[in-house]
């Protein structure tokens, strides 16, 4: 008889790791060292492969893995390669202060969770006791707590490339909803995101980069010529 | 047959005036040709467009046609009865007269300005108007009355160059839009309780409608249609717009442009909604009193001729807002006979100001034209080289102060009868409002004769008052024409007016359900009455021929003095100072000084003299003079507001510094509080 | 039609007979308060044949308009004469235009002698018009109340109907509505007429001047003309006065004796209303020119009181 | 480069034209089992698209021969490091892809796919704003990127939770899980509190790209540093896209949770839009922001239009939607022309009297400046007065009262600037060079515009009202 994947466990296990990316996702918001958080944000996307995989094989949803390896491949691999070329090149490698000082930062990121919780309760519906339901109950809160808090980052920091990690963490908040809530979308949209999701970080790459030779800084905060 | 034809004359008219447009625009490189065509066209139009008029007054029964329109929101549906045939009247005259007089009038700009564009605006204002008193749809009424505004405010703005004609022209506009605004709303609520557009669905309204939406509509066609009457205190645009206008021009503005307002008034307050609540006709009769005074007393302040008569175009709305506020009253209060004299009273007024107000602009313009200044201060003389001119504006002046035995008597007589009556017909203690209203129709009428003593003295009396007036010319003779049709006009209208009566029994009959021409005359058309038996008549005929008369012996008398004792010319006293020159001649200013003082209060007058002495403290060398007088409605309301909204306007553009963190925290903080509030049960 | 014109004709002689002689009588009761001869009372008459026995100077820098006003202050002062009643309720020219007309009328010939005195071109004249005009002007919305309150009683605006009404109650002047309008309306009558304390008619001085200072440049018939229709526009508002509010003896039919009784009580109120004006003068010094809208407002306020006046009792 | 432009753009405005008969004879088309689906909404949206993109291509051809002669692309050159004719193959090669991009939107069947488009139409138009270079036009690429980057994110978050919402009562994961025509026919039992954060989500989303207060912010500053017929299109048709992804989703979420809740979101943002829209128009320094201003109060009207909601409110969006997409252009048109002739976008600089050196793009500046602030009788007055009518159909007198006053307030701001720079004594400028191309733009699409304040073709009306349809009842 074969083996049968008990949906529950891997409901324990996906919860798990959800709580896991949300950690680093607070991590990323303490961080002051550019490159690593892009390898946090590495990191991070590759838990979020491993979550996609996970659902695939305990709902045998086979297109997932495909998202999966997409996501390992691309976000785990490809984007932060690239963002570290891009960080040699404009050789800036220090985040200077935040708007916001690290420990209020992280605070606000802990409300901005439990926001995501209080959001996330909305949908519960306890008559409804499939799997499926408590799963997303726990992921949709993480998601939307990752999406607020890569958002967070966006206000907070001054220096674009970080601006571009926040936008990137705020996707992988939007992939976790997808995967989790709906084991991924149609495949056709999904292969379409991530094309998007590459061509938008290039061109912000490119962006970046300009403004990095224009201005020999990357604060974007002091891009303040155009205004009322 | 009839209505056949009347539709058809509509057409017609209205084709004039678009061809005339167009063409004059077509060719706009060769000016005498444009001119020709701009000035021909809109004498056709207004030619056709005054016998059509004719037929729509005498029918009792308005003729309504439509004509598909290219947007399928609406249709252009034109409904022609007496009021519109009224008011097409009330335009075909002064245009006829104008359109003669520009001939002449534009010659002098051939090659300086764009004559093409002027035709085009000038045909195009005429159409907008011709189909605003047609108009039998909200749309259409309104696109029309933008249009007016809008053409209007191109030929205000014609001479562009100059600060002070643009700051007038926006004004003007601004204003306009916001009445347009008023009216949008009014018609908007009107529209949303019947369902459609048409006027003739809106007649059962007054059923339709609860008490506030009544109030709001009431406050909402009020305003609109104030604004654009000039009616104080919306009045500033008015004296600054219609001065720097071209003459030919303001004479179209003053006479008729601000009339669509009462129009508006007439056909929302009387046909459309079918009465108004009486606080609301008390409304408009004290608004009246108030512009009529108000006006006159600011008139008198001013020494540039055509912002004068800019005010007077204020005072004589008012008076029309007397009459048209007591119709509004009475038809509440149940008297349709009052109400109906009242009516007419109003509508005559406005034809009659229609009238002596182009007149006198035309007149101001021709002095400008051959003086090249609108400050009397620099005129004086010019009867001897413009006499015609000169008489013209004699009669008008003669007419708008109410003089018998001219229209403006006639109209104010009405009035003035209305009134009286309001003292009988109205219970309770406002009616003391009426002989009091009267009363300051006299002050009205009697500040307004001494402003145009000042006006007609000062300008064209005395010795001229500097080189532009000493070399001045008289107009060319299409211009006397314009004129003189008008001062024609005048008289046949207060001399003959019983036989002009009878033109509105079709309107207050389809208004108020009455005809009073019947009851206005007496022995055998002789006599103007007022109406009610015994009440009081008055024959301007017989008065002007009782003057003639009674003038014979007086002239024997002198005659025979002359012929026995001689006459000759002599120098004037001067107090023995060697000879009377133009430095101690009396000013404008200077003549209204006493009212000046006596209207302190109001005016809150500055003034500064600078003497300058040479030997002795006695005898200045040169004394520099200036005085003026604080435009209370700009200083105390416009400006406060126009300064606050721009104050809040400032500190708003701080959300637009340029700090990207900015722009994404409020989209950030909108998220969140969206979020919250859709997760709320 | 016929006796339209009759009566019309015999009024016009009364007015133009009766005119200056009330003036003259004026003058002489003046004097005689004051302790002097006085010239008389046939006096204005003398002066009127004078001026028209008198060749006449037009200055250099007068046009048409300075011939024209003379005739219009006559015209329209005799013309106003014929609109109301005098000695008989019926006026010949009150259909052809009631009190509204009168007014009206008058203000017309103001009118232009306010353009003649423009005209000369000499301050002085700039001066008396600038003047006459304001004073007139600030006095017309007493007069209008006044008369209104009249008017409003009879409801007619009508001079003959309101003497017959006014002969139908004749005890009604007790009313206090009507003495009001009666006080108003005598303010007035000071105004219009140009008499102490709002001007002085006896006076060439510039800085007091009103009426004179127009007519400064006028000679010989046209002075006649004007200085005539001042002394008739001083008797039509006298009438005015004295018929409409003490309509004693106002003869309805055309017997000769009903006739001769008004003429007689006619000059008699006449003669009363000048001892009045003559009072006044005399015990009063001419106002500043800027005082004189205080006394133009108390009569405002004496006719709006009238007006309410009038349906509290 | 200019003639391929030229041609694929008239190619597909004829296509469009097709499609729209197509549309009107035999209702929706579908092609690809579903993958593109046309009604009479896309349809609209797809006409007006081409529409704009041929005359801006037009407009453009004119436009860039006057700067590369005037030698504004070599300026861009030492930034960009790149030659002028390498710029304007950089504008011709991302025009197309634009176009696409805006057709996809219009056309996809899936809301997945017109996800994608509109954030294609992003990617491309980043470019378009950075076209010369500049530190500005840096700075301003840099805000509509990030800004459009998390407005589309919040979409797409939208969108997912959409396909959740609905996955309850469809159980699919196929490719027609997220197909509009599937959506739409069951979307009564969708998952309310999902679709009710969806519709949040997906209006901030497709907001931000519509520009639509409080996301508006990067508008005046993209709009006024790419090239004008870019920025035209980016005015006009881009954000037709916007609009009709929001459009969709208002559909689906009024089926599900009632009109009442998204219409008070849409009403409150667009008056908002409106009201902050004015004291930028009231207060301006430079026409190119003014112009971006306006089309942020124009789609405050369009989304406060469809929260008025009922047949009248949608016949008022979609009418103002096809006049905006007609009149905008030329706005752009004559202030392209004004900079490029004065070589400055701001109003102190130039002097004033523009109409004595150049004639006629003065009168046409006049002329749309009338037209775009509503004022008849153009016909931006009969979607206005449709609005104001909808707003009185719900009992919103107050807002209506509100809703007047802005555009007051906007008209006079316009006038005032536009006059000040188009009147005036002659500053002695010489006499404007504008090729054939500029000049047949201008005219021709001005005599549209009077043409269309009078006349509406038939065929249109009946596609408005065949959206109308699809909106209110389909």
């Amino acid at each position: 008889m074969p083996f049968v994947p008990n949906p529950e466990l891997g409901n324990r296990i996906i919860t798990l790791m959800a709580a896991l990316v949300l950690v680093l996702q607070i991590a990323a918001v303490g961080q002051r060292g550019i490159v690593s958080s892009i390898r946090i944000f590495a990191v991070q996307s590759f838990l979020l492969g491993a979550i996609a995989a996970v659902i695939a094989y305990f709902n045998q949803a086979s297109h997932i893995y495909i998202a999966a390896l997409l996501t390992v491949f691309l976000k785990a691999g490809l984007l932060p390669r690239l963002l570290e070329r891009l960080v040699e090149k404009v050789g800036i490698r220090r985040e200077i202060e935040p708007l916001i000082n690290v420990p209020l930062s992280i605070l606000i990121s802990g409300g901005l969770t439990l926001l995501g919780y209080v959001v996330a309760e909305s949908f519960y519906h306890p008559e409804e006791t499939s799997a499926r339901a408590a799963l997303g109950h726990n992921t949709l809160a993480v998601a939307i707590a990752l999406f607020l808090i890569g958002f967070f980052v966006m206000v907070n920091r001054r220096k674009a490339l970080t601006q571009v990690l926040g936008l990137l963490s705020l996707e992988n908040g939007l992939f976790l909803a997808a995967i989790s809530l709906t084991y991924g979308m149609p495949l056709v949209v999904e292969i379409g995101i991530f094309f998007d999701v590459l061509v938008a970080v290039l061109v912000l790459g490119i962006l970046v980069f300009r403004i990095g030779e224009t201005f020999d800084s990357m604060d974007v905060s002091k891009l303040r010529k155009l205004r009322e | 047959m009839n209505m056949l034809s009347l539709s058809t004359g509509f057409a017609l008219s209205v084709a004039a005036y678009a061809a005339g447009a167009f063409a004059s625009l077509a060719c706009w490189r060769r000016p005498a040709l444009a001119r020709r065509i701009c000035c021909s066209a809109a004498l056709a139009g207004a030619v056709l467009g005054g016998l059509t008029s004719v037929l729509g007054i005498l029918r009792d029964t308005p003729v309504a046609w439509s004509v598909p329109s290219g947007i399928p929101l609406f249709a252009y549906s034109f409904s022609y009865d007496a009021l519109a045939g009224f008011f097409n009247l009330a335009l075909a005259i002064p245009v006829a007269a104008v359109s003669i007089y520009s001939f002449g009038y534009l010659k002098e700009l051939e090659g300086k300005r764009n004559i093409g564009l002027f035709g085009f605006l000038f045909n195009l204002l005429l159409l907008s108007l011709t189909v605003v008193f047609t108009a039998a749809n909200a749309f259409l009424f309104l696109i029309a009355w933008e249009v007016t505004a809008l053409t209007a405010y191109g030929l205000v703005t014609f001479y562009h160059e100059d600060r002070e004609t643009r700051r007038a022209g926006l004004l003007y506009v601004i204003m306009a839009h916001i009445d347009a605004g008023c009216l949008l709303l009014g018609f908007a609520l009107l529209i949303n309780s019947t369902g459609s557009a048409e006027f003739a669905s809106f007649r059962p309204l007054a059923a339709v409608l609860n008490g506030g939406q009544q109030t709001a509509a009431f406050v909402l066609f009020f305003l609109g249609f104030a604004i654009k009457a000039g009616v104080i205190p919306f009045h500033i645009w008015l004296p600054a717009a219609h001065p720097v206008a071209p003459s030919n021009v303001s004479a179209l503005l003053s006479g008729i442009v601000i009339k669509t307002g009462i129009y508006g008034m007439a056909r929302i307050f009387l046909d459309v909604l079918g009465g108004v609540p009486s606080w609301a006709g008390l409304l408009v009769l004290i608004v009246g009193v108030v512009s009529a005074v108000l006006g006159v007393l600011y008139a008198l302040m001013e020494h540039d001729l055509k912002r004068l008569l800019a005010y007077h175009s204020i005072e004589n709305i008012g008076i029309i807002l007397m009459g048209l506020g007591a119709a509004l009253i009475f038809r509440v209060a149940g008297h349709p006979m009052l109400a109906a004299v009242a009516l007419v009273a109003a509508m005559f007024h406005t034809l009659n100001h229609a009238i002596f107000k182009s007149l006198l602009f035309l007149g101001a313009g021709s002095v400008l034209h051959s003086t090249g200044t609108r400050n009397m201060e620099e005129m004086g003389g010019l009867i001897r080289p413009m006499p015609v001119t000169a008489f013209c504006f004699l009669i008008g002046a003669i007419a708008i102060s109410g003089l018998p035995p001219l229209n403006g008597f006639v109209s104010e007589w009405l009035t003035y009868q209305t009134l009286l009556a309001g003292f009988g017909a109205i219970s309770g203690l406002r009616r003391i409002l009426f002989p009091l209203a009267g009363s300051m129709l006299a002050l009205t009428g009697a500040l307004a004769a001494a402003c145009f003593v000042k006006a007609f003295g000062i300008t064209f009396l005395a010795l001229p008052r500097g080189a532009k007036s000493r070399n001045a010319h008289e107009a060319p003779r299409t211009m006397l024409i314009g004129m003189g049709w008008l001062t024609l006009a005048c008289a046949a209208l207060g001399l003959g007016v019983t036989w002009f009566l009878p033109a509105f029994d079709a309107m207050t009959e389809q208004l108020l359900g009455q005809r009073v021409s019947t009851h206005l005359v007496t022995a055998h058309g002789l006599v103007l009455s007022a109406g009610m038996p015994t009440s009081g008549t008055v024959s301007p005929l017989v008065i002007a021929v009782g003057l003639l008369v009674l003038m014979v012996p007086a002239a024997l008398l002198v005659v025979l003095g002359v012929r026995r004792f001689g006459r000759k010319r002599g120098p004037v006293w001067d107090c023995g100072l060697p000879g009377l020159s133009e430095e101690n001649e009396y000013t404008a200013t200077a003549f209204s000084k006493a009212l000046r003082m006596i209207f302190s209060v109001l005016y809150k007058p500055r003034r500064e003299i600078q003497a300058v002495f040479d030997v002795s403290p006695y005898f200045p060398k040169e004394i520099h003079f200036e005085s003026e007088i604080e435009p209370t409605f700009e200083k105390r309301l416009y400006a406060p507001l126009q300064e606050f909204i721009f104050r809040v306007s400032s500190r708003m553009r701080t959300i637009q510094a340029g700090s990207i963190h900015a722009y994404l925290a409020y989209i950030f903080v909108t998220l969140v509080l969206l979020l919250l509030f859709g997760v709320r049960k | 039609m016929t006796e339209v014109l009759i009566n019309s004709a015999l009024q016009l002689v009364l007015l133009l007979l009766v005119a200056p002689l009330l003036s003259g009588t004026i003058k002489t009761l003046k004097a005689r308060l004051q302790m002097r001869r006085g010239p008389g009372i046939l006096q204005s008459y003398r002066d009127i044949l004078k001026l028209l026995r008198k060749g006449m100077v037009i200055p250099e820098t007068a046009s048409w308009i300075f011939s024209a006003a003379p005739y219009m202050v006559f015209g329209t002062a005799t013309l106003v004469g014929l609109m109301i009643p005098m000695t008989t309720t019926h006026a010949p020219f009150s259909l052809f235009g009631g009190v509204l007309a009168v007014v009206y009328l008058l203000a017309l010939g103001r009118f232009f002698l306010a353009l003649g005195g423009l005209d000369t071109g000499s301050s002085f004249g700039g001066l008396g018009s600038s003047r006459e005009m304001t004073i007139s002007a600030i006095a017309e919305p007493a007069m209008m109340l006044a008369i209104f309150t009249v008017a409003l009683g009879a409801n007619s605006t009508n001079l003959s109907e309101m003497a017959k009404v006014a002969v139908g109650q004749s005890w009604r002047f007790l009313a206090p509505s009507q003495m009001l309008a009666f006080a108003a309306l005598f303010i007035v009558l000071i105004a219009e007429t140009g008499r102490i304390p709002v001007d002085n008619p006896a006076t060439h001085l510039e800085l007091t001047m009103i009426h004179e200072a127009m007519i400064l440049e006028y000679s010989g018939p046209y002075l006649a003309l004007i200085e005539w229709g001042a002394s008739i526009k001083q008797l039509v508002l006298m009438t005015l006065l004295v018929n409409t509010f003490f309509p004693f003896g106002l003869s309805s039919d055309w017997t000769l004796q009903t006739i001769g009784v008004g003429l007689a009580f006619y000059l008699a109120k006449l003669l009363t209303l000048a001892c009045m004006i003559v009072l006044v003068e005399t015990t009063n010094a001419k106002l500043r020119l800027f005082r004189v809208p205080e006394l133009l407002m108390v009569a405002f306020i004496l006719g709006a009181l009238a007006l309410i006046s009038t349906f509290l009792f | 480069m200019e003639v391929v432009n030229l041609a694929a753009f008239a190619i597909l405005l004829s296509l469009a034209v097709v499609l729209v008969a197509q549309v009107l004879r035999s209702g929706p088309v579908s092609l690809w089992d579903g993958f593109f689906y046309a009604d009479a909404l896309s349809a609209l949206v797809v006409l007006l698209s081409a529409f704009v993109s041929l005359v801006c291509s037009i407009y453009a051809v004119g436009y860039f021969r006057h700067e590369e002669s005037s030698g504004v692309l070599q300026e861009a050159k030492e930034v960009g490091g790149r030659s002028a004719s390498d710029k304007l193959r950089e504008y011709y090669a991302l025009m197309p892809f634009l176009v696409f991009a805006m057709t996809l939107v219009a056309l996809a069947n899936n809301l997945g796919i017109l996800w994608v488009a509109v954030e294609g139409t992003t990617l491309a138009s980043v470019f378009l704003v950075m076209f010369y270079g500049r530190e500005t036009s840096l700075e301003a690429a840099w805000k509509y990127a990030i800004i459009g980057g998390v407005g589309l994110s919040m979409a797409l978050f939208g969108t997912i939770l959409t396909y959740y919402s609905a996955y309850g009562a469809l159980g699919t994961d196929t490719l027609a899980g997220l197909n509009w025509s599937v959506l739409a026919r069951n979307a009564a039992q969708f998952d309310k509190p999902t679709m009710r954060l969806a519709f949040i989500l997906i209006l901030l989303g497709y907001g931000t790209k519509a520009g639509i207060a409080p996301m508006h912010t990067w508008k005046p500053d993209a709009y006024s540093e790419a090239p004008i017929p870019g920025a035209a299109i980016l005015a006009t048709g881009v954000l037709n896209c916007a609009l009709y992804g929001l459009v969709r989703f208002y559909i689906l979420s009024s089926k599900c949770l009632g009109p009442q809740f998204g219409s008070q979101l849409l009403i409150l943002f667009g008056l908002l839009s409106m009201g902050v829209a004015v004291p930028f128009i009231l207060v301006q320094k430079n026409f190119r922001r003014l112009l971006a201003y306006s089309s942020i109060d124009h789609s405050g009207i369009m989304v406060l239009a469809l929260g008025f909601g009922g047949p009248l409110g949608i016949l008022g969006m979609l009418l103002h939607m096809t006049f905006h997409s007609v009149t905008k252009p030329l706005l752009f048109f004559c202030a392209g022309n004004v900079q490029q002739h004065l070589n400055t976008d701001l109003f102190q600089k130039a002097k004033g009297g523009l109409i004595h050196s150049m004639p006629l793009t003065g009168a046409a500046f006049l002329m749309v400046t009338l037209a775009v602030t509503g004022s008849p009788p153009f016909s931006f007055f009969q979607s206005e007065f449709t609005v104001l009518r909808a707003g009185f159909a719900r009992d919103h007198f107050v807002l209506a009262i509100f809703f007047v006053s802005f555009l007051v307030l906007i008209f006079s701001g316009f006038l005032v600037h536009i006059t000040g720079l188009v009147l005036g004594e002659d500053p002695g400028l010489p006499a404007a060079d504008m090729c054939r191309w500029k000049r047949y733009s201008v005219a021709g699409l001005s005599l549209v515009i009077v043409v269309m304040g009078f006349w509406i073709p038939a065929p249109l009306f009946r596609l408005i009202q065949g959206a109308v349809g699809i909106v209110v009842g389909g």
